[in-house]
């Protein structure tokens, strides 16, 4: 046993003198960049880490985004849990952040707290009002909100798949029941109803009924994602609707393994560009701009034009928004397409109200 | 399945400073050995002369537990900066061509480490870089803070230990405490201040002490194994707590739906212990007076020596009169206790804006490391305790500072405690000598087995 | 096969359990090899079974230098062992034992238990042993377990038998058995290696003697040596194995046990049906093979025991049902058979052992905290009462000798006051020196109007103490009979054979 | 005097053997009954009116049968009667001093199930799909089985295995890696299975070597194993997740007939070849630890390891040997979820599976079939939930998810007996 122990080290060790016998790059004298700008970025995330493919990491992105922009070096500090963002978001105050971004509703408190100690820092919040006193404003001067009203994105998503569906059943599930995931819920089921009321059809959702549904109790692809997503198939949908993050992995691996046509529907980001894998399956997707939100309020700090003012992504204002069909311009009906769109206009101009807990 | 003997015994020989022979009277050849001991004077009888009287204090310190604690820490630390080695950009691009240029390899991984372990002494200790006084020992303020539950927790750990029974419920133990000092903390109105917060802390520690109670009833009553128990317990709390914090009006905050509690009201919350400016709250003295409370335990009253006694070996203490079941149950109260404690510090004075499920954040698990690393001897454990609080402190630092991951702070301590357990292996490491030369675990198997036995 | 120890050494740390021993075995005979508990009779029977390494010295079989790093290697060169903890599985059959480490195996790498059972068939018949293959070893009687392990070492073809203190566990007549089976073995051509303190059985059995002691060969006999020889040679210097009491003066009170009945939770009845009386001022010794229920006997009487019921009394009061703080409250003194299992905590310090049975309540403990001048000091004044040989109250117990642990438990229990004394083997594992001071004791405690138990299964020492005898088999009580009963007689009601029938038998 | 003489005059005293009673426990008696009553207070105060529709076939099944659609409260009740009749039984034989056979707890636990499904699906329009559930158990159960084979096989041989976790998660990464990397199912199995041992060998490096507290080790290797993981994922898998993070995996293999059975042949007989391979290794595993050389030598050293010793047998590589075997068998489960179940790693993503294939280790008294069937047991009992999801349960669903924990919380308590571990489990051996 020792002797394929020390064979094994020996065989590790020369892999890695192949790999170290690189050329030496030139010397360079201070002709790379220097940064260009004493601003920097900071970001927090909470408990899912900045690789969740959902808020964290887009947010995240919109940082690094920004900093590259202004020629800064963002700092970031991922959370494990959550006695640790008071000390996260103190070490990076202690950096000398000028500009911190924290992630969910899970920061509000801390970033309230640590917004009052430090005026002179620029606070910028994903998912949440930083209202902990209900008064309908933030509570500290230096807090910009960042918010979406993800039903009306998730409206348009219902009707389309509502119209699509073959089998006259459409699913959903969350990862968590968070306000933030099951806004997108009450979007698809109100999307859903829409659609029957002007149809006059009978498309049923599975997997929400606008109080209770299934969840898969994390943000992350586990088993239990998969498990899920595909006792929502066995139920016979054609169009499954995955909220959270990478939940939408586990639906990917039940459709393959079920072998029947089912097609997903984003959230957060278009899949079709993040998620290659996705491209024959996603008929569309909710999207949910964190990272151009992000991007541009972190600018706007490194320009000294930092605005408190709570933005809340909409339809009107492109913080939210359906994706293009990519893949499926085929396989769906023109008509239904454009009758999508023009609900989309309805929306933006009131015509058709879609309720939520952000919307006015 | 067998309740870890090791570190008890462990702690108590160094306590003791015993010669771990054996003594089981039924074979023979230890009985020749007893025999040539006697013959050759006790074991402690020093040599006159001061040359060998000085090797003999040099071997002593060698062997000590604390040398192998130390030596633990020094190659736990050293995998971490490998680690941080592998992570480093710079370094990582240096080591394409190290054949070509070897020192940009090496400046590399002395900056990368380097730098990562400033990143930790600053974030934990004191922070040289820092405008004003105040500022520059805020980290060591922090370490302290962190270090509150961990050493409440890690006596719980160390007290059950003691008893001779693996509480690895600490995770279930301080949910539940968590969740009831928060229910006081937010719920309760109308009670003034101190009142209050004692109303809390008394809610926080009973509710541990219930938990962890009923592994140890369970086990008492039905021989049921504490470890498999515990953590049965860690899950079933995890998901009450869930349940709890998902429905409107009795964890979760009203008018939200987010899997959250209301902020601890001001009257319930633990007041800062020096000023404003720093996190340290009163958690602290309490973790203190946790630990002057175990050391008096354990090594001053009877109840303490009857859970030492059922510890060591519960079947003298059955025969000696003392109730084991009892002993099991009361001292399973009392760890559940202290790690409530920390539970109920977490939700008054480390996370008072309101918590969610995951307000125990491993402490449950890092107390034992807590408690092994500290020899299960309260002393100890508020040492380990501050160790590994500057890890947590340190380690966020060098995240912000140096983007550092912070599993590697996790791998770290896994090390240390694996390192801690085999001391034949940091001595064989460190080529320091072994101060039991002779066979040395015979005892403990045998020991094991009367306990298990004794379980039965 | 001939074998042969030339100069063998075994050192533990600074100590040397054998020295440059020398011993020549022939094929064809038994050798004896006498000693004291802890001469260093076992370790060298290690050495030769290649479960430890001579620090030097070699081994030879018919001349040939042998190098054993395990015993599969000292099996394979022909050596087989009786152990004296027998080295059989519980769990496993008696085939299984057998072929455990040799196994045979069929197609598919199946164990060939047919082929096991045929060999312990084989065995068993030629020495008429009536071992059934098939039967789980821990249901076995101890006498028959130990017919395993001989079968064990036959199945290998072992033509050097070691006996290692074979006959502890035995009553007289299986211990004559086995003497016969030695015999046979030695005719058939087998060298035998037989270890033991027993005087007796070695003058029976041997062909040679070689007498160890503090790990050197101090002497060979011939059988036909006497008892005080052999006596002196072991021990170096005269012995007395008498007890001096007087006649008892009996008292009214004491223990009453009637129809006790102890089930074990494996559902094994340990006692059924035992009455018998001790009054104060005598001592009643229990006397049988190990484990023939006396050790449940003995933990009934302290509350130890689940699942008990009939009647123990003690000056009237009922005791079964009490929990053992109550019945230690009582005035039971008790000293258990294992004190490193039941009697000591060897990890604490000799004066917190002292206390371990008062670790309740006054004098020892006030309002919750330990009174630890009050222990030091009481611990000082025992350790010199009972002359306890330490260097101090704060060593730890396990660093003592058995002797002096024996005598630290016996301080502990006889500083009480007392109204029952019951001490299980309270010599087993005790050097001379210290076993006539217990005796001492036990016979003060006796004086002082206390009954007393003392469980033992040696006979000399149940005559030698006892004021009566109650000899036990299998549960029951075979009979009660005065200490000067012959011990022939006594010897076949260790095999269950009525005190009637044994006199019988013996006259 | 002959020795057959001799014998026989032995064995006038020995045939006089010891008695025995039965000693019988009412623990199992008040389990049930506990039970029972909690059931029916659950459907006197949480009534449910209306049908529940049970599903028993999938669609493109061969026989298609019927959804059949029950009355929810009168099924329950019966059930409850079942229930009831059931603890009557044991009451009865338990006042009469025999033990509760083990059908009687499988009818009743049969029994509540059926009744609680009833109750829990009524007045849903949703169908209850017994395959999804039975089939969901299965795969649910791959992870607990293969841990538990692994648990069983290091605890027989006296090392304690609480590493399974690690041995999991462990297995799981490499094989994610492994298979991504090569396109190949397979060498990602392999790879588990390697994975698996390794994590044995740091655990037999400190539990068998060095003497650590097995249980030390196992809790602290769980720990560092998430570190590691949890670190390569972030450091190496995130970077490039599209070759090192998507797993090819086993997909399923009908067999021809036997996967036409209704109900039984799609939960059975139409999945990967891992499931198979489990399906296998749950009797190869009691055959090798009871019938074989290996087996026989692996229990001594567990039983009583000076025994095997004076023996001739290596009680260290013994030990070493089935620890690595438990390794790699555990390694199997942990291969379940990158290389059948999901198509990446993630972080964590045992979730402490390794803990409750330990308590199955020990629900089933150590014995590698009884284990199995505890396994099954909890991947029922898991994926009841989720599938009680989707119908519309009225139990929240984090009572639900608690339901293995608490069962093994009655199992250890009692309900399964008094069990009795090997011998010399979790003691090191020290020579001489």
């Amino acid at each position: 046993m020792k002797k394929a122990v020390r064979l094994t080290a020996l065989a590790g060790a020369a892999a890695l003198a192949l790999a170290a016998c690189g050329a030496a790059p030139e010397e360079t004298t201070g002709s790379g960049e220097p940064a260009a700008s004493d601003f920097t970025p900071c970001i927090v995330s909470d408990q899912g880490g900045f690789d969740d493919k959902s808020f964290n990491q887009l947010s995240y992105e919109g940082v690094t985004a920004a900093a590259e922009e202004l020629g800064a070096t963002p700092h970031e500090v991922e959370s494990a849990s959550e006695s640790d963002y008071k000390g996260n978001v103190e070490s990076l105050v202690a950096e000398g952040c000028n500009a911190i971004v924290t992630v969910g509703f899970a920061l509000s408190a801390t970033t309230i707290e640590s917004a009052k100690a430090n005026p002179d820092i620029d606070y910028i919040i994903i998912d949440d009002a930083a209202d902990a006193d209900f008064d309908g404003t933030a509570d500290a001067e230096n807090i910009k909100p960042i918010l979406y009203d993800t039903a009306q994105g998730a409206f348009l998503a219902g009707y389309l798949a509502a119209g699509y569906s073959e089998a006259g059943k459409v699913g959903t599930y969350g990862g968590q029941e968070f306000p933030t995931v099951t806004i997108f819920m009450d979007g698809f089921k109100q999307g859903i109803d829409y659609y029957n009321e002007t149809k006059g059809e009978q498309v049923e959702l599975v997997g929400w009924d606008g109080k209770k549904g299934s969840f898969t109790g994390s943000f992350a692809a586990d088993p239990a994602a998969k498990t899920t997503a595909k006792n929502i198939i066995d139920q016979g949908v054609d169009v499954l609707f995955p909220v959270g993050g990478p939940i939408y992995q586990g639906a990917m691996d039940a459709i393959a393994d079920s072998g029947k046509d089912v097609a997903i529907i984003g959230a957060d980001a278009d899949f079709f560009e993040t998620d290659p894998t996705t491209q024959n399956v996603v008929l569309t997707s909710v999207l949910k701009r964190m990272d151009v939100s992000a991007k541009e309020a972190v600018v706007a700090s490194g320009n000294d034009e930092f605005d408190p003012t709570p933005y809340v992504g909409t339809l009107e204002n492109g913080g939210v928004d359906i994706a293009p069909l990519h893949n499926f311009e085929d396989k769906v009906d023109p008509a239904l397409w454009e009758e999508t769109q023009a609900l989309k206009e309805s929306i933006i101009a009131g015509e058709v109200e879609v309720e939520s807990y952000l919307a006015e | 399945m067998n309740a870890p003997e090791s570190s008890s015994e462990e702690s108590s020989e160094q306590e003791a400073g015993r010669d771990p022979s054996t003594l089981d009277p039924g074979t023979a050849e230890e009985l020749e050995q007893e025999r040539a001991r006697e013959a050759t004077g006790p074991v402690g009888d020093a040599a006159p002369d001061t040359a060998s009287r000085l090797a003999k204090a040099l071997h002593q310190t060698m062997s000590s537990p604390w040398t192998v604690s130390v030596g633990a820490v020094v190659l736990a630390i050293v995998a971490g900066s490998i680690m941080i080695a592998f992570t480093d950009e710079e370094v990582k691009a240096a080591s394409a061509y190290f054949f070509a240029r070897p020192a940009d390899t090496f400046v590399a991984l002395g900056q990368a480490i380097g730098g990562a372990y400033a990143a930790l002494f600053r974030g934990s200790v004191v922070n040289l870089q820092a405008p004003d006084l105040l500022t520059a020992i805020r980290p060591f303020t922090e370490t302290l803070n962190y270090a509150t539950p961990l050493i409440a927790a890690g006596l719980g750990v160390a007290l059950a230990f003691r008893a001779g029974l693996f509480n690895i419920g600490g995770q279930g133990q301080m949910l539940v405490a968590a969740a009831a000092a928060g229910w006081v903390g937010f719920g309760v109105s109308g009670v003034p201040f101190p009142l209050h917060l004692l109303m809390a802390l008394v809610a926080g520690i009973a509710a541990g002490a219930l938990w962890a109670g009923l592994a140890g009833l369970l086990k008492a009553r039905t021989g049921a194994h504490e470890v498999i128990v515990t953590i049965m317990l860690n899950y079933v709390a995890f998901y009450l707590i869930s349940y709890l914090l998902a429905t409107p009006g009795l964890l979760q905050a009203p008018g939200s739906s987010n899997p959250k509690t209301p902020p601890t009201a001001e009257t319930a919350q633990l007041p800062p212990l020096i000023g404003d400016r720093f996190n340290l709250h009163w958690g602290f003295v309490l973790a203190l007076l946790a630990v002057v409370f175990v050391w008096w335990l354990l090594s001053r009253s009877s109840a303490g020596f009857a859970f030492r006694a059922v510890g060591e070996n519960p079947r003298a203490a059955r025969v000696a009169g003392i109730d084991t079941g009892r002993a099991t149950v009361s001292s399973m109260l009392v760890a559940g206790g202290l790690v409530g404690l920390a539970g109920a510090s977490q939700v008054l004075g480390g996370v008072t804006t309101g918590f969610s499920s995951d307000i125990d954040a491993g402490i449950g698990f890092d107390a034992i490391t807590v408690a092994l690393l500290g020899g299960s001897n309260p002393w100890g454990v508020l040492a380990a305790g501050i160790l590994f609080g500057a890890f947590k402190a340190g380690g966020s630092t060098m995240q912000a500072s140096q983007g550092i991951p912070s599993d590697i702070v996790l791998v770290v301590q896994s090390l240390i405690v694996l390192f801690i357990a085999a001391p034949p292996l940091i001595r064989a490491i460190f080529r320091l000598p072994d101060p039991n030369r002779r066979r040395t675990s015979k005892k403990k198997t045998k020991a094991t087995r009367a306990r298990k036995e004794a379980a039965a | 096969m001939r074998l042969e120890l030339r100069g063998i050494t075994k050192r533990f740390g600074a100590l040397v359990a054998n020295d440059h021993i020398d011993l020549v075995v022939r094929p064809g005979e038994i050798h004896s090899l006498l000693g004291e508990n802890g001469a260093g009779k076992s370790t060298l029977m290690n050495v030769l079974y290649g479960l430890y390494q001579a620090d030097e010295g070699e081994i030879l079989l018919d001349d040939v230098v042998q190098h054993f790093s395990g015993p599969g290697d000292a099996m394979g060169a022909g050596i087989g062992m009786v152990h004296q903890h027998f080295m059989l599985v519980p769990v496993f059959t008696v085939a299984e034992n057998v072929m455990l480490g040799h196994e045979q195996t069929r197609g598919g790498g199946r164990l060939d238990l047919e082929a096991a059972r045929a060999q312990v068939r084989e065995i068993s018949a030629r020495f008429g042993f009536h071992v059934d293959p098939d039967d789980v070893v821990e249901n076995l009687p101890v006498g028959v377990q130990q017919r395993v392990e001989i079968i064990k070492a036959l199945s290998r073809n072992a033509d050097v038998l070691v006996f290692d203190e074979p006959t502890a566990v035995l009553t007289p007549q299986e211990t004559d058995e086995l003497m016969a089976i030695m015999r046979q073995l030695r005719d058939e051509g087998s060298a035998i290696v037989f270890i033991t303190h027993k005087l007796r059985e070695v003058r029976e059995v041997a062909d040679r003697i070689t007498v160890i002691r503090h790990g050197k060969v101090v002497g060979e006999a011939l059988p036909t040596a006497s008892d005080g020889e052999l006596a002196s040679l072991m021990v170096g210097r005269s012995v007395e194995l008498t007890v001096q009491k007087d006649a008892p003066t009996l008292r009214d009170n004491g223990l009453k046990v009637t129809d006790l009945v102890i089930t074990e939770s494996t559902g094994t009845v340990a006692v059924d049906g035992v009455s018998f009386e001790v009054r104060g001022g005598e001592v009643l010794v229990v006397a049988g093979v190990q484990g023939n229920g006396q050790t449940e006997l003995t933990e009934a009487l302290l509350g130890l025991q689940d699942e008990v019921s009939g009647s123990i009394t003690l000056d009237g009061k009922e005791l079964i049902g009490r929990s053992v703080r109550g019945i230690l409250d009582e005035g039971v003194g008790f000293v258990p058979e294992d004190r490193t299992y039941d009697g000591l905590v060897a990890e604490f310090t000799i004066a917190e052992n002292l206390m371990l049975d008062r670790s309740d309540g006054p004098p020892f403990v006030r309002r919750g905290a330990l009174q630890r001048s009050f222990r030091d000091q009481f611990a000082r004044e025992k350790v010199a009462e009972f002359d306890v040989r330490t260097q101090g109250i704060t060593t730890p117990v396990g660093r003592l000798s058995g002797g002096n642990q024996q005598k630290v438990v016996l301080a502990r229990e006889l500083s009480r006051d007392l109204r029952l004394f019951v001490a299980a083997q309270p010599t087993r594992g005790v050097d001379v020196g210290s076993i006539e001071f217990i005796h001492k004791r036990v016979v003060a405690t006796r004086d002082a109007g206390v009954p007393v138990v003392v469980v033992s299964t040696e006979l000399d020492e149940a005559v030698a103490l006892a004021d009566r005898i109650m000899v036990m088999y299998r549960g029951k009580v075979v009979g009660i009979v005065p200490a000067d009963t012959p011990r022939n007689v006594l010897g076949l009601m260790m095999a269950g054979i009525s005190p009637q029938d044994a006199k019988g038998e013996v006259a | 005097m002959s020795a057959d003489q001799r014998t026989a005059q032995l064995d006038a005293p020995l045939s006089e053997t010891t008695r025995t009673v039965t000693l019988v426990s009412w623990k199992s008696a008040g389990v049930l009954l506990a039970v029972t009553a909690l059931y029916a207070l659950l459907l006197l105060a949480v009534p449910h009116s209306g049908d529940t529709r049970f599903l028993l076939s999938q669609r493109g099944d061969f026989f298609q049968i019927p959804v059949i659609v029950l009355p929810a409260a009168p099924l329950a009740w019966a059930c409850g009667a079942v229930m009831l009749a059931a603890t009557a039984f044991v009451v009865l034989r338990t006042a009469r001093g025999s033990r509760t056979p083990l059908w009687v707890v499988a009818v009743f636990a049969f029994a509540g199930l059926t009744g609680f499904l009833a109750w829990a699906g009524a007045g849903s329009p949703r169908d209850l799909s017994v395959v999804g559930l039975l089939g969901g158990a299965v795969l649910w159960s791959v992870p607990f089985v293969y841990g538990a084979l692994g648990g069983v096989i290091g605890e027989r041989a006296g090392v304690v295995n609480i590493a399974i976790e690690a041995q999991l998660l462990g297995a799981a990464f490499t094989a994610g890696i492994v298979s991504s990397v090569t396109d190949s199912a397979l060498l990602g199995l392999a790879a588990a299975v390697l994975a698996g041992a390794l994590v044995s060998l740091v655990l037999g490096l400190f539990a068998i070597t060095y003497h650590v507290n097995q249980v030390i080790v196992g809790v602290v290797l769980n720990v560092l194993v998430v570190g590691l993981t949890s670190f390569l994922y972030s450091q190496v898998l995130q970077d490039d997740a599209a070759t090192l993070n998507s797993t090819t995996r086993f997909s399923s293999i009908p067999i021809p007939v036997l996967s036409d059975i209704p109900v039984l042949g799609p939960v059975l007989f139409d999945q990967p070849l891992l499931i198979y391979l489990m399906f296998l290794a749950v009797p190869a595993v009691w055959y090798a630890l009871n019938r074989t050389r290996w087996g026989l030598r692996l229990r001594a050293v567990g039983e009583h390891p000076k025994a095997a010793d004076t023996v001739g047998i290596d009680v260290v590589r013994t030990r070493y040997n089935a620890v690595l075997v438990a390794g790699a068998v555990a390694g199997l489960g942990g291969a379940f979820y990158t290389t059948v179940y999901l198509s990446q790693f993630g972080e964590n993503m045992t979730g402490g599976a390794g803990y409750i294939a330990l308590a199955a280790v020990i629900f089933g008294k150590w014995d590698p079939v009884r284990a199995a069937f505890a396994g099954l047991l909890f991947g029922f009992a898991s994926n009841l939930q989720n599938v009680l999801s989707v119908v519309g349960s009225p139990v929240p669903s984090q009572f639900m998810l608690m339901v293995p924990y608490v069962v093994t919380l009655l199992a250890v308590a009692g309900l399964v007996g008094r069990s009795r571990p090997p011998a010399a489990s979790g003691e090191p051996y020290i020579k001489g």
